[in-house]
């Protein structure tokens, strides 16, 4: 809704905030970006969002970014190992595992138990991606011992294949359950507490806008941020 | 009586129907190739175009993936011409390495060609540290940037398509034109480039289209601003995070978009010759 | 400075073995015959810098294009040579007059000079109405005609003929032949033409190198080879009688002395020719169709395998080729007076 | 005296050096393609080499990605050169737009390429459904899938260097051959194809090695499980999240290896011709 | 059963029209003779079925190959013809041996007895020493010879050859068009050639058509229009006296009656050809060179610009070409008695 703005913008001479995000943040932020430029009409908010792993050499190289929010502790530690980052990552959110399931769900999974079926479909993240990595936790939390049929590099890939009905259950991110506008079905569990994936966000150690980051970060993590982070599905903490 | 290469002077053998052999794998590949994209197009939610034809966003995308991608086919050709000829027609030690050595960013994962742009050209990179402290030049994130990672990953293809042309030209019209006291680079201008001039085109073709397509490097070197690095690609894999059945009516638009544009420069290139 | 054409070349190929030795002083055109595969196409090529010698050298003048000795090598591009080739290379993307116009263009001059020029040159050989016309749509001998126009519209220092009128039918081929002595007479530089036709080589040269397998077997002026043939191969190929004399009507009055009757109208400056094999030789005046009828007397005689060359004494003093029974009867030695008699209608006369 | 196409019988003109406006821009090319490979190569931690030459998965992967690559080229050039043949040797309504839609899978960004394939293969797919419940046949996951994938993406490059290469060729000795009573067949095998084969080599080459590079479509149709549908690019983007300097070093073996392939396989072409 | 080639072509190709018709019964020849760009070649491509006819119809015997009328039309690998192209149009992949074996794989014939037909046909047109070069290595004669070969290996049923001996030398030429004929006269298809060459078109033709223009202007037997050329063109193009005899060492006993000396030794079937341009006419026995002399009578004049074609009965009976002054000196009507002269040295000899 918001996308004309900032080019119109752009023509006066206002600051700009250049925040360098996640692709899952995309819609979130963009909502945040524009509550924060009616608040300081001064600043103009520009995003960059792509994979974590994308952007965080970016931003070693000495992209001119002001803000960086990863969707991984792992990505935001390659900033903080270049000494990139202004002072010590905050977690602002949390991303909590689902069982997807396609919305007629033809192999009646409702746990994690269900998952263990050899005759099923499974699709889940690989263990070096985030939500892999979570998805480990939670099944070794439940002890479920499954045999995934692909282990995908990040989450939009399982959650396409259960839209297609490729499989019969894969395990994604409420916040995708969520997006995906009822063309999945989401199945909670209760091991979930144990698979969240951290959000992580710094302001840039080189920031030519170190002033407007600050405002950035401090908005995300205002009442107002949380509110827009947790309508999307997010945990906030 | 030298060859003839506009069709309307060729002998034309009577054209009864195609071999089988040909014919049957020719169709299974024109199937395969068009096939999904019918089903694509099928199932897209083609009510949601009118909305994304009038987003500024879309459109600026559009407009910068054009833009960029006709300058880096147009980049690809001042240098990659070139480097075709260079492989195709003089001898020099080494010569095979370097054509291997180009081939190579082909199967480079773009996003690592996209690190790799960025440790040479990035404000820090060997020689972008220069760059910017000498002319206060920083390539990174500017539509610059753009053009060149597409450049980068589509002259590969340009290089070779036009090489494998020019290899299969007869070299000796060129030693006709020598004897006339063209110089050499006359000789390519007025009879190497007209003659392999099809691959030229397929070549070009070639370019544009990877180019367009483009999205790793891109993204890693350029960074993803509306309207200023986002290009469609981008644009389409930001959707699919969100909004996967938009990202693939985008795709469908960029694919026309494209197909537009090729027939466009094709039939103009095929028109006039290269001359 | 423009001098002759100096070259010795020694080129392998393949299992194949050039050479040979030519020099072509300014002015000059020097015939090269000999047998297929001999080696007259590469020795042009070897001469334009389209194959590298193996050994020797080549200069025109003091310009040096090649030597082996001193490792150095001209290319083709910069050693100003006008080549046609036996299979002509035309352009296919080009037309006509684009081919023509292509060496100007490549020696900077403008345009619109440059078709200016290629198009009075169309004109030349008669393929004006062609100018628009891309070479796969010309026939055979309009192909020809065209690599001709365009290898001599750039007045090279060198000219290479590979047999530059071997497409055209009879009739082009007498005006072609007598466009190109033309030019070759006002052309200052050195021409080396390859040609399997005598009467080509017998107007159009005035010495004759004959090649076979890589070798000169024989050289020197046309006369000179046409009067003493080194071999039966040679004595075919290389017999005519040329003669040069002002015409009128169906008369030439030959410059050697003599007048001439031909079957042709010319005026003015004309040559006269025709085959020793057309001259018979009587003990008394013939009272035939002939219509040259002359009293000579035999000068020498050359022993071929079945027929004898026998130079006559004139005016105007002519070579005929008759069989070793003729010159028994008619007892023919040197010194022996004879009755020479020509057909009109085996003599041919073009302008001069 | 037609033309000569091995080189050692060509006329060779003299070859002083290359003219300037070609040399220049020619070597530019090299270096914008080569250089930032060289800053990669040069950054990467080689160290960790020995491990990821010994570790199983590492190796896995490579051979699948080759295994993979090689078979979507064999495809390819089983139904690409006959589609290429019929773009570019005869005449049939709507040509223009086949030709064009060719060209399409280069734009479309791959993993849109690979929810097209499921669309049309996958277990719900068009025809997969039908695969499925009559053969029990289902190509997602499975390394078939990958070579499919691989091919889709790849094969327009083939398809359009081979008609480049054909448009190319001086159709003239094909009507010679016709005289000789060959079947368009026989004209095809014996004439056109080794007469274009510079041109089926180079669109092999990218073919190859665009499949090679293959990820987004591959992961997309066929997912992604070691040993069976992980090849190499998609390992290099799951060390990119983890590890990127391992993911660098991963991309750099990837193309080491894939130039001894080309290399390898070029030199076979090249020597034997495709007869 | 095999019958002839009859054609109607009508062939529209930019400027150029072609308006032609052609029949040719089985075992026999048709040269095509006319100036460059007459459409000798576009002719014989359309017989091909390399272009195709505006309008009209192409047949051999009841295989009917192409007919506008009924939209038929046979492509060219169905047609069965053998063809020699101008620029002889040899696959520059292939070795020699491969380029004349195409054919006959092409007919599926065994690779290996392909080849051993092959290196007989190039053994017989003396290549076989390069039945391993690439065109490319072949100059421009060989090339020629290797295109030869590969049309005639295949035995096709119609055979088109353009100018299959323009490139060949004097002494190759002569071996080649014996070769040639003799082929010929085993050859049980038709045969369409076009050359330049007089001497080819009559020793080789059984009928001429003159085209010019894209239009027949002239046709016949070679006799018929040597006799009666229409133009001058033709009369010049056409004229040679042919004769046919047993020959041993220089003398011919011709069949026709009378005997004949020539230059050349041949033993057997012979043909013996000259121009009527040697024939010289006398009133009373000339006591020359001439080695052939004999007593005729005028039968027919034609008169053409500068000279009458004279038909003189024999035996043998020739043709002379003669100065109209010198009909009226020598008083040539028809019936007048003439003494016949011509030099042995003017005369060829082939084996028939
Ligand atoms: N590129 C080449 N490589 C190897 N051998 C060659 C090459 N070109 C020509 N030859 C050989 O060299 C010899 C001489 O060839 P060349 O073309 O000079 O003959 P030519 O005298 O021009 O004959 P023609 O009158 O038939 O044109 C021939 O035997 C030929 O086979
Ligand atoms: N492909 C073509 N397109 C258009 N015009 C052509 C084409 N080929 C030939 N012509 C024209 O048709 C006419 C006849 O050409 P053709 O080749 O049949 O002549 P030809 O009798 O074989 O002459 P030559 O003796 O010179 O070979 C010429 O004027 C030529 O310019
Ligand atoms: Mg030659
Ligand atoms: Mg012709």
């Amino acid at each position: 809704a918001s996308e004309e703005e900032p080019a119109d913008k752009a023509g006066e001479q206002s600051r700009q905030v250049v925040v360098f995000a996640a692709a899952s943040l995309q819609e979130s932020f963009e909502a945040i970006g524009t509550e924060v430029e009616a608040d300081h009409p001064e600043l103009l908010v520009t995003f960059s969002f792509g994979g974590s792993s994308a952007l965080a050499p970016q931003i070693v190289s000495g992209a001119p970014a002001d803000v960086f929010a990863a969707a991984s502790p792992a990505t935001m530690q390659q900033v903080v190992d270049k000494d990139a980052a202004a002072g010590e990552p905050v977690l602002f959110a949390r991303n909590r595992l689902q069982i997807a399931v396609p919305p007629d769900n033809p192999a009646d999974v409702d746990s994690l138990d269900d998952l263990a079926d050899p005759d099923l479909k499974l699709a889940r993240c690989a263990a070096e991606v985030p939500c892999g990595d979570a998805a480990e936790r939670a099944l070794a939390a439940a002890s479920v011992e499954v045999e995934a049929d692909t282990l995908e590099e990040d989450v939009k890939g399982v959650l396409s294949k259960v839209e297609l009905g490729e499989v019969d259950a894969g395990l994604v991110y409420r916040t995708d359950v969520q997006a995906a506008n009822g063309k999945v079905k989401g199945i909670d569990f209760p091991e979930s507490g144990k698979a969240v994936n951290d959000y992580l966000i710094a302001p840039i150690a080189d920031a030519p806008e170190p002033d407007g980051a600050a405002i950035f970060v401090e908005f995300v993590r205002s009442e107002r941020g949380r509110k827009i982070l947790s309508d999307a599905g997010f945990d906030v903490p | 009586m030298p060859a003839s290469t506009s069709p309307d002077h060729r002998l034309v053998a009577a054209r009864a129907r195609p071999p089988l052999p040909l014919l049957v794998p020719g169709l299974l590949a024109l199937g395969f190739l068009v096939l999904p994209l019918l089903g694509l197009a099928l199932r897209a939610p083609w009510r949601r175009l009118p909305d994304l034809l009038t987003s500024a966003q879309v459109l600026d995308a559009l407009r910068l993936s054009l833009m960029c991608a006709l300058l880096a086919t147009l980049l690809s050709l001042l240098l990659g011409v070139p480097l075709a000829w260079l492989l195709a027609r003089t001898d020099f030690p080494g010569r095979r390495i370097v054509r291997a050595l180009v081939t190579v960013p082909l199967v480079l994962p773009p996003v690592v060609g996209g690190v790799a742009l960025l440790m040479l050209l990035g404000r820090r990179g060997v020689v972008g540290q220069y760059l910017d402290a000498w002319f206060g030049l920083s390539l990174p994130f500017t539509t610059a940037a753009v053009v060149l990672a597409e450049a980068f990953v589509a002259m590969p293809f340009l290089v070779i398509a036009v090489e494998g042309a020019l290899q299969a030209t007869d070299s000796r019209y060129e030693t006709a034109a020598a004897t006339l006291g063209a110089s050499r680079w006359m000789v390519f201008w007025r009879v190497t480039l007209p003659m392999a001039a099809p691959g030229v085109v397929a070549g070009s073709v070639l370019c544009f289209a990877r180019a367009l397509g483009e999205f790793g490097a891109t993204i890693t070197f350029a960074g993803s601003f509306p309207g200023v690095t986002r290009t469609m690609p981008i644009e389409v894999y930001l959707r699919l995070q969100s909004d996967p059945d938009t990202a693939i009516v985008l795709s469908l638009l960029l694919l026309a978009v494209s197909v537009l544009v090729l027939a466009m420069l094709r039939d103009r290139w095929t028109r006039s010759g290269l001359t | 400075m423009t001098a002759g054409l100096t070259a010795r070349m020694r080129v392998r190929r393949g299992g194949f073995d050039l050479d040979l030795d030519v020099a072509v002083a300014p002015h000059q055109v020097v015939a090269l015959l000999g047998p297929n595969g001999a080696g007259k196409s590469t020795a042009l090529q070897a001469l334009a810098g389209l194959v590298p010698l193996t050994d020797g050298a080549v200069a025109v003048g003091d310009r040096r294009f090649e030597d082996t000795a001193g490792r150095l090598r001209v290319p083709a591009e910069r050693r100003g040579v006008g080549m046609v080739f036996q299979d002509y290379l035309l352009f296919p993307h080009l037309t006509a007059r684009d081919n023509v116009a292509f060496g100007l263009r490549a020696r900077g001059v403008a345009r619109r000079t440059a078709h200016a020029k290629a198009d009075a040159w169309l004109e030349r050989v008669g393929l004006i109405a062609y100018a628009r016309s891309r070479p796969g749509a010309l026939s055979g001998g309009q192909a020809q005609r065209v690599a001709l126009a365009r290898a001599l519209v750039v007045e090279p220092d060198l000219l290479l003929l590979d047999e530059p009128l071997a497409a055209l039918d009879a009739g082009t081929r007498i005006e072609v032949r007598a466009e190109l002595r033309h030019h070759l007479a006002d052309f200052a530089g050195c021409t080396v033409l390859v040609t399997h036709d005598p009467l080509d080589a017998m107007v159009l040269a005035d010495r004759i190198v004959v090649v076979e397998h890589g070798r000169a077997v024989q050289s020197g002026a046309p006369s000179e080879v046409a009067r003493s043939p080194r071999t039966d191969y040679v004595a075919r190929l290389v017999g005519l009688n040329l003669l040069r004399g002002k015409a009128k009507g169906h008369g030439v009055a030959l410059e050697c002395g003599g007048s001439f009757v031909t079957r042709d109208t010319v005026d003015g400056s004309a040559f006269v020719a025709f085959s020793p094999t057309a001259v018979a030789l009587h003990r008394s005046r013939p009272d035939g169709s002939a219509r040259n009828v002359w009293h000579g007397r035999v000068v020498g005689l050359e022993q071929h395998a079945d027929t004898v060359r026998v130079q006559v004494d004139g005016p105007p003093p002519v070579l005929a080729d008759v069989t070793t029974a003729a010159v028994a009867e008619l007892d023919l030695t040197p010194g022996a007076p004879v009755w020479v008699a020509v057909k009109a209608t085996e003599v041919s006369c073009y302008p001069a």
